[in-house]
Order: structure tokens, then sequence, then C-alpha cells
């Protein structure tokens, strides 16, 4: 690389049939309400840590499902689990939950966090 | 692949190419890395279709580069350009045929911008005659050198000594045509065949015997992206462009890449060197690379120009292998003998693995 | 002596007008150009949100239309239409010349032609299929490639012909969000173990129990929502379909493969509606639909007296909506033909 | 401070973003196919939504930011714009008022347009083409390879050798275009802003040198030219 005095860029697509969804899965199996998102937003935007941090429960459900985990792990740990995005929801996510299970998850597979 | 789909494409999308009196403005990327190519095409044109081509000596870039690299106003570009219609004019010609991809596409946006917004073109007339004292007429009939050729595709193929067939095998040649982004993708209509799926290589390889691939990043820019290639810290994202299409097209075991744009042809080449450098992976068969040609180099090879007269002997990535496929035949001690005198002693072959 | 009324067109709205026509004590002529009446909805298996089969609608049309007093004429373009005193003047393609007191127009909609929108392939790669090419398979129980070979992961793609300046076509189809739901829903039946995806802008999911449907499609069937407008597609060696869209709510490109695409076709003004729009001089909207002498308070009448519009040929509508159209533009000609001194 | 001034409106007066920018309904098609979004932190749909939002605060930032400077101008986007933008033109009349404003110096990217100035501009008023390549070799390009040094080792007699008119009078490749041919394109770049935005970027750049500490001479011999074309902070694509 020295070299050229460059290095290859990597892709940065979301390339699904490579990701693996085995998180997204785990938590879909046990907390049902995942599934209906709809990516309104409204968890994010009452959230009190994404207010004041880059954090965003709607994008992490997104990257979950896509299965693109590694930004979801780096981030999941600020949730405070206060709950205020479970009773905002209009579809009934508990959203609360799929962070719980999320990071349930993150402990028991460390390999698919990537 | 259903075949009728897209001839059925093709059909809607036919340009109208002016026949002859043709006025000829250089590119300079191609002048600078495959000078060879456009002494080829002057060489067929003249001597070989009988084409009247005219170039006038004081004509210069269109500045699409520095255009495209955004240090050079459109404005100024537009007037630049309005000084090349003007010489084409005073030249008594009105079919311009540009040799350069970037220029084709520049000319054509401008020459939209124009007809949307007729001020735009008086304002670039008034500049011109207060920088110049030029006036111009606008081109009757704008088509790229490669759209020509492909107009004169069954003439060529007609007086042709090889076609794109494997010897050996009786096999068509497989082959990659790669078109230049601001070919058609910015006014598909202009293009042959559109912007979806060009037929102005395509055409020519088929009339010549070979074989088009379609593999999924086919339509991928190759990634010159001005800025991106001509700045040393950015390159990665050029080099990366180009490893993508490689990638891609590598499982349909391709034997060469044809090109329209003066620019793609020498990424493609160089960076096919780099990527073997940095991480010794190749794409052609046998571990070699893909040779990739400009359309003019393979014109003049059907026609049974010497390989070392088109100037292969520039590209990073042998040619050789595709010059054996087809058996032309070469001297491959004359490849860098220039007045006699071989210059290239320690020439090694690169590309190939072990 | 009973007032004679012509309609042309014998889909949904063509029968369902002619049918009320004829119960409110008219003489109707219904034209049809194909062979047999029921317009597209021959065409379809279940219709949304419900999942009835659509041939208890068509059965419900054949009903009301198979009544004395109701002549339909298949295998008939009209082409023109010409004001002749308080009568029109009506021909078809070899000439034929009918007369009438008033006229419906249901001349419906054509699917617009998925093989326009070049970057998707249809046409050209095998298994680039559009909403009707599946309903055909919905139909026949086998759901298959090319090849014969079961797909297992099925992309549908959203607004083809529909939000689109490039193929001039800037409106929303409107029903096509529907559709795609219902269409995955019915594919995760036939197909179980496969998986769905759905590339959409916005969800459009405007009638009634439509939303209801898309939630059962999330919650039940599991299919997936990107939300991204495919920008193209192309054909791997294995023959497997790349796609390329953002997902947009993830603000990164997404690339993929699927076994299968299904072009969510949109609606666009029916050629035969074109032809006679120019030949009659009935008016258009930019959006190449009749255009109605009023929106709100009147959408079944056009710029001729005594000539209606019912159904798709000014918009896009679901049978529901097009039934309703129907009957009022009945509604318009009793109206009509009451004042009338003929 | 300084007071934000109504950037959308300037843009308005490039033909470019008239031509480029109608309603964008955020559908990311542009995006799906951007070779650059497919390598940078880069989402051209994004950037057109901030734009059309007319946030003059917003335009400003991107105007001082790396994000206006990843596109390669390819147009792949305009040919699949459901709504007829083109997101590129929008790019390049950003790019045009950030240099005119002198806020391409504030970002990494943005300050290598010194580098296409004085190598590609340099060439074009030079000799009147934008690449004139006799002498530029493997340092600057190393991936032009050992091919390149043999090229350039050989130049006048290789170019001859394949029919050029190399430095010569008439036409033909390479040929030396005549003095009144190049006074003209030089009034052209006077007459038309090219001379202007030449200056802007030479000023601009003199100052972040300075405000770097870099020296910066003429040419491309020099510490601030060195580091604006080989510094990447890696921050711009996955490192991962």
């Amino acid at each position: 690389m020295e070299r050229f005095g460059f290095a290859i860029s990597k892709g940065r697509q979301i390339d699904y049939d490579a990701n693996s969804r085995h998180i997204a899965n785990y938590i879909s199996d046990r907390e049902p309400s995942f599934r209906v998102c709809i990516e309104c937003g409204c968890c994010a935007a009452t959230c009190i840590t994404g207010n004041f941090t880059s954090f965003s429960l709607r994008e992490l459900q997104i990257l979950l499902k896509r299965g693109e985990n590694e930004k979801v792990r780096e981030n999941i740990k600020k949730c405070m689990l206060c709950g205020k995005c479970t009773l905002v929801c209009p579809r009934g996510v508990n959203t609360r939950n799929v962070v719980t299970l999320a990071r349930q998850a993150f402990q028991k597979f460390p390999a698919d966090a990537v | 692949m259903k075949i009728e789909g897209k001839k059925a494409i093709w059909k809607d999308y036919q340009k109208d190419i002016a026949n002859d009196k043709f006025y000829y403005v250089r590119s300079c990327v191609r002048q600078n890395f495959f000078p060879g190519s456009e002494t080829a095409f002057l060489r067929i044109m003249r001597d070989i279709l009988k084409k009247d081509v005219y170039e006038h000596p004081c004509h210069t870039t269109c500045t699409g580069i520095g255009y495209h690299g955004d240090i050079v106003p459109v404005e100024t570009t537009m007037t630049v350009v309005a000084r090349q219609f003007a010489l084409m004019t005073e030249s008594g010609y009105e079919n311009l045929m540009p040799s350069c991809i970037t220029s084709f596409g520049l000319y054509t946006e401008i020459l939209d911008t124009w007809h949307h917004f007729p001020e735009v073109e008086e304002k670039i007339r008034k500049q011109l005659r207060k920088a110049t004292g030029r006036e111009f007429k606008t081109p009757k009939n704008l088509a790229h050198a490669s759209d020509v050729i492909y107009k004169f595709r069954k003439e060529i193929g007609a007086k042709a000594q090889y076609r794109l067939i494997n010897k050996n095998t009786g096999e068509p040649l497989k082959v990659v045509d790669h078109i230049g982004c601001h070919y058609s993708k910015m006014f598909p209509s202009k293009g042959v065949g559109g912007a979806e799926y060009p037929y102005v290589l395509a055409g020519m390889v088929e009339e010549w015997g070979g074989q088009v691939i379609d593999y999924p990043e086919r339509r991928h820019c190759c990634g010159f992206g001005f800025r991106q290639y001509l700045v040393q810290a950015n390159r990665g994202f050029s080099i990366a462009c180009s490893k993508e299409k490689f990638e891609s097209m590598k499982p349909f075991m391709p034997d060469m890449i044809i090109t329209n744009c003066p620019g793609c042809p020498m990424f493609l080449d160089r960076w096919q060197y780099v990527i073997n450098e940095m991480e010794g992976k190749t794409y052609g068969a046998d571990g070699e690379g893909i040779p990739v040609f400009t359309y003019e180099e393979v014109a003049g090879l059907m026609l049974g120009f010497d390989p070392w007269d088109l100037g292969l002997q520039m590209h990073q990535t042998d040619c050789e292998p595709v010059l054996e496929k087809i058996g032309i035949e070469y001297d491959p001690a004359a490849k860098y003998v220039i007045n006699g005198v071989n210059t290239n002693t320690n020439a090694k072959t690169y590309l190939t693995v072990n | 002596m009973e007032k004679h009324v012509v309609v042309i067109g014998g889909g949904v709205a063509g029968m369902e007008a002619a049918g009320h026509l004829q119960k409110s004590g008219f003489r109707v002529s219904l034209f049809e150009k194909e062979e047999k009446p029921g317009g597209h909805l021959n065409d379809w298996y279940k219709l949304f949100p419900d999942r009835r089969n659509s041939s208890e609608v068509k059965e419900y049309l054949d009903k009301i239309t198979s009544e004395d007093g109701i002549k339909i004429i298949t295998g008939s373009t009209i082409e023109k239409i010409v004001p002749d005193k308080n009568q029109f003047r009506i021909s078809d393609k070899d000439g034929t010349e009918y007369s009438a007191d008033a006229v419906i127009i249901a001349t419906g909609f054509d699917l617009f032609k998925s093989a326009r929108k070049e970057e998707y392939g249809y046409g050209i790669y095998d298994n680039v299929i559009t909403s009707a090419d599946l309903e055909k398979m919905f139909r026949s129980g086998r759901i298959e490639l090319a090849d014969g070979s079961i797909p297992e992961t099925i992309g549908i793609v959203h607004c083809v012909g529909s939000r689109d300046e490039k193929v001039g076509n800037f409106y929303c189809s409107k029903l096509c969000c529907v559709t795609a739901v219902k269409q995955a829903i019915e594919i995760r039946e036939h197909l179980p173990s496969s998986k769905v995806f759905c590339f959409y802008m916005d969800m459009r999911m405007g009638g009634a129990y439509y939303e209801e449907l898309y939630r059962e499609a999330q919650e039940e069937w599991g299919v997936n929502f990107i939300r991204g407008k495919v920008s193209e597609v192309s054909e791997a060696i294995n023959n497997k379909l790349v796609i390329k869209s953002e997902d947009t709510l993830a603000g990164k490109p997404l690339k993929m493969q699927v076994d299968m695409l299904v072009l969510m076709a949109g609606m666009e003004m029916s050629e035969g509606g074109l032809k006679l729009s120019a030949s009659s001089g009935l008016n258009k909207g930019d959006n190449r639909f009749f255009s109605p002498a009023d929106h709100h308070f009147g959408s079944n009448k056009s710029n001729i007296k005594g000539i209606f519009y019912a159904g798709t040929c000014i918009m896009p509508m679901n049978i529901t909506e097009t039934i309703s159209h129907a009957r009022a533009a009945v509604s318009d000609v009793i109206d009509y033909l009451k004042d009338s001194k003929a | 401070m300084q007071e934000t001034r109504n950037y959308h409106e300037m843009l308005m007066q490039d033909i470019r973003f008239e031509e480029g920018l109608n309603a964008c309904m955020n559908c990311g098609v542009c995006t799906a196919i951007c070779p650059a979004a497919e390598f940078y932190n880069y989402d051209p749909r994004q950037i057109v939504d901030i734009v059309q939002t007319g946030d003059n605060d917003e335009i400003e930032k991107l105007m001082k930011s790396d994000a206006i400077w990843y596109c390669g101008e390819c147009m792949s986007c305009k040919t699949r714009c459901p709504r007829g933008n083109a997101p590129g033109l929008v790019i390049m009349a950003l790019r045009g008022l950030s240099q005119d404003l002198g806020f391409f110096v504030e970002s990494e990217k943005g300050r290598q347009q010194l580098a296409l100035k004085r190598t590609v501009g340099q060439w074009i008023l030079d000799h009147g083409y934008c690449l004139y390549l006799e002498g530029v070799g493997t340092t600057m390009h190393p991936e032009q390879g050992p091919v390149w040094d043999w090229i350039q080792a050989n130049w006048k007699d290789l170019f001859k050798r394949l029919g050029a008119n190399y430095q010569g009078e008439g036409p033909g490749i390479l040929r030396k275009i005549p003095e009144e041919a190049m006074d003209e394109i030089r009034r052209i770049f006077d007459v038309t802003g090219g001379t202007a935005r030449f200056e802007k970027i030479e000023e601009a750049s003199k100052e972040k040198a300075r405000e770097m500490n870099l020296t910066l001479g003429d040419g491309i011999d020099n510490e601030y030219f060195r580091h604006i074309y080989k510094t990447n902070n890696n921050s711009h694509t996955r490192q991962k």
C-alpha cells in the first residue's frame, strides 16, 4: 500500500446475502412485535438518549433486521431502558424489550454481532 | 436472458450519425495514453473508408477534466466549447466527431442546456465574441468517434483480415463491453442503444464475430471520478470501482474488454496491475490479466494493422493472449523496438502469476 | 320509446353501469373489445384486501348483465363518437355505426408496460415478471422460475411506471402497494419456506382494511419491507437477479440477490381511451386519463353533454370505487335523459 | 460570528442547480447505484434533501465539509431519478460555490482543489490540454507501472513511432497549439470567470497553508501541495 500511497477502499453497502440475521431472528422469535415496526421514528423522537447522542432506536431496528449489527452493538449500551419508546409506539412494538433482547443476543452470540 | 428484449430496446435508440465530412476533435487522455488509437482511427476513416475527416490545428481541450474536477466554471467551459464550434464553422464543417467521451457528454449537455435556456447560449455568444471575436453555428450532427465506427462496422467487417474468434476452438471470444459513463447515462437518447443496454460497442463485437457478455456490474463506472483519481489520496476509491467490476465479470471468463471512453481502458488496464501487486490477484484465465482495448485498437486488429503500430505496447496488462487466440501474425520481439533499437531490454511480462 | 344507452368497455365499470342502466329502464348496448367481458378481472386470481376469489365478483357482474334489454357486443372496438342533434353516432373499427341517446365511456386502464423501465430487465432477464404474470401463476397453482424450479427469495418492486417522470407518469397508481402486500402474503402461503422483500417508496395503504393487511404481512407472514426504489437489476452467472437499492431508513446502499422479481406495474390510461379521446374531442388531463368536468362534483361528466365516464378511465380506482363510480354515472345519465327533449 | 448568507439563492444562479433539482421524494434510487455512496460514507439523497430544504446554515456546513467532494461526477444518478433530478449537478453547483466563497479549504477533500488547479488547470493554460504527461512519472503516479517508466524514458520517439505530431506545427496528436490559440483560451478564462476561480483557489489555499503552518511556494514541489495530495485521515470510508 505504501508504495502506491493508497489502499483499496472497502464497500460500505449492506450486503444482504452475506450478512447474518441470527440476532434479528433471536429477537423476533421472543418479541414478535419487533416485526411490525413501520420505522415512523416516534421511539427515536421521544428517546432521551437519542436527544443527546447519535443513538437512534429507529435506525437500530432497521440495522438489526438487515444484519448490520456492528453499529448497533457499539451504540446499544447507551439505552437507559426507560421505556418511553414503548409507550409512544403506534404499532405497539415493545421497543424496550427489543433492546434488552438485542443485548442478550450480543452476549450469547458474539460472533454474529459483527 | 432473452436477447429479443434487448433488441427491442436497441430499436428504440437509433441515433442519427453523419455519413461523411467529419470535424474531428481530439481527446487529451487518448492522446497521452493511446496515441496509436487516434492514429489508427484516422487511418481507418481516411484510407479505408475514404471519408473526409478534418482536424483544426488550433483546437484545444474542451476543459472537460477541469470542468468535472470543478476548477473550471461552467461558463468558461461553455465558451471554450463555443470556440471549438466556431473553428468547425469557419472550416466549413457541421458534423462534430469528438474522440473523447467526456467531451461528447459535455457537448451534448451544453447543447441541451442551450436548447432549454436560450438566454445562456446568447450570453456565451457574447463572451466568445468579446474574448476571441469569433462566431459559431452549433453542430448539425454530433456523434462520438465510436458511433461512427459503429455505423461503419459492417464495412470494416467486410474488409477484416481477422475475426474475434478463437482460432483453436472456433468459438467466439467472450468480450466485456465497457461504455464510458458520459456516453449515454446523462442523455440516453443520444447514445446508440440507450443508457441501460448500450449497443455501440456490442454492435461492433457482434459484427466482428465476438460474443458480448452481460455481467452484474456492467453499468458500473470504472472509477475515474476525475478528482477521485487525479489526487493520490483518493485513488483507493478509483481502484475499488474497477475491482468491483473485475470481481463481477470474472465468473463469466471474459477473453478481453473493449471500451469507448479514453480513460476507462487506461484504468481497467493499470488497476489490474496494481491489484496484482497489492493482493496477488488476477482476473483472466491461467493467472493472466484481462487485456483491455480501445475500440480503435480492436478495429485496427481486425483490419490487420500491426499490434505495435496500434500502440498495444503501451498497455500494462499484456495484450498478447488475445493476439494468440485470434491468431494474429505479429513479431513479439518488435514490441519495444523504436527506430530499430530494442528500448526495453529487461522487458518482463507483467500480470502473469508464477 | 325507451331510450338507448351505449356503454363502451365491458370491464367492471362497464358491466356495472350496463346492469344499472337496464334496471333503470334503458335499453343498453355494451361494447367490449375482447372476446368476453370482465376486463382485468379475468386476469386476477384473488382480490385485496380480503382475498376473495375474483370470480365471485365476475359472477355478480355476469348476472346483472344477463338480463333482457342488455345487448353485449364483444370483439368490437369503438373508435369514434359523434354528437348528432340530440343523439350520438358511434362507429366501430369496421365502420359499423350505432346510435345512442347517451354514452358511458368505461374504457378502463392498461397495465403499464414494464419493459419500458429498461433498468428492471422485464423481457430480458428470465425471472423478472409482473404482478399480472404472478396472478396467472397463482391461478395455475405453480409459482416457478423459467427453468421450472421453485424460487426461494422473491423481490417485489413497487411503483413500476408510477410516480415516475422518466416514463411520463407523475401520479400514484394507488393500488400497487396493496397488491404487493396481497401478493407477498400469497407467495408465502404457496411457498412457506420462501423469503419475500417489498421495495417501496411509501406504503400507501389508503383503503378499508389495507393497513391491516400490511400489518398481517409483517406479523404473520414475515414479509420484509425495504424503503428504497430499486435502481437496477442484472443477472448473475447463477441466473439469480442482482438488485440494487438504497435502504433509505438505514442510509446505505443495499445489494442482494433474488430468484424472482415481481414488478408492480402501475395503471395507465388505456390505448382505446386515448384513441377515443383523440377521435371524439374528449379532454384528457396531464396524466393522460380522461379529464372529467369537475373532479369534486362532476367526475362522471365529460366535456361533451351526454357522454359520461365510469371507472378507471379517469383515474386509478379499486373495484369498490369503480362500482360506485359506475352507478353514479348511471345516475347522471338518468338526469340527462330526463331533461333531454330527445 | 459571520452572518449566514442566502446560499440557496446563490445556488439558484447556477444553471446546473436549476437543471438538477426538482422536488426530491427521497426514494434513494441515486444512492443505490452511486459509486461514491458504495465506497465513501456518503449519500447523495441526503445531500439533495438538505439542499432542497433551503436551510442556509446546513448548506454552509455542507460546503465546508468533505461530503460534497466524494462524488465522481459519473452522472449515473441522472439516468435513474424518477423526478428528473441530477444530484451530480447539484453537487457541481455546491462545489462551485464552495470554491468561490473560499469554504473548500475547510475540509480535507476540499483542500485538494489546489492540487487539481496546479496540475490540470496549469496544463490547460500552458499547453491547451487537460493532461500533458511528459515528465509526469511514477513518483506521482506509481500505479502507472513499469510500462509508464518505459514510456516516459522513450516519450518523444515512441510518440513519433505511433504517428503523433508531438510539439509539431499543424494538426495531430499532442501538437503544439499555436500561441494565438492559447491567448484566446486565456482570454476566455479571463472573461468568463475561469481566471477568477483559479485566483480564488490560490488565495484561499495560501491562507490555509499559513494557518496550517505549511509552506506553499509555486508549483507542486512544496509542503502544502504534498500534504493535500497525499493526506487521507481514513475517516471517509469503512475501515473494518
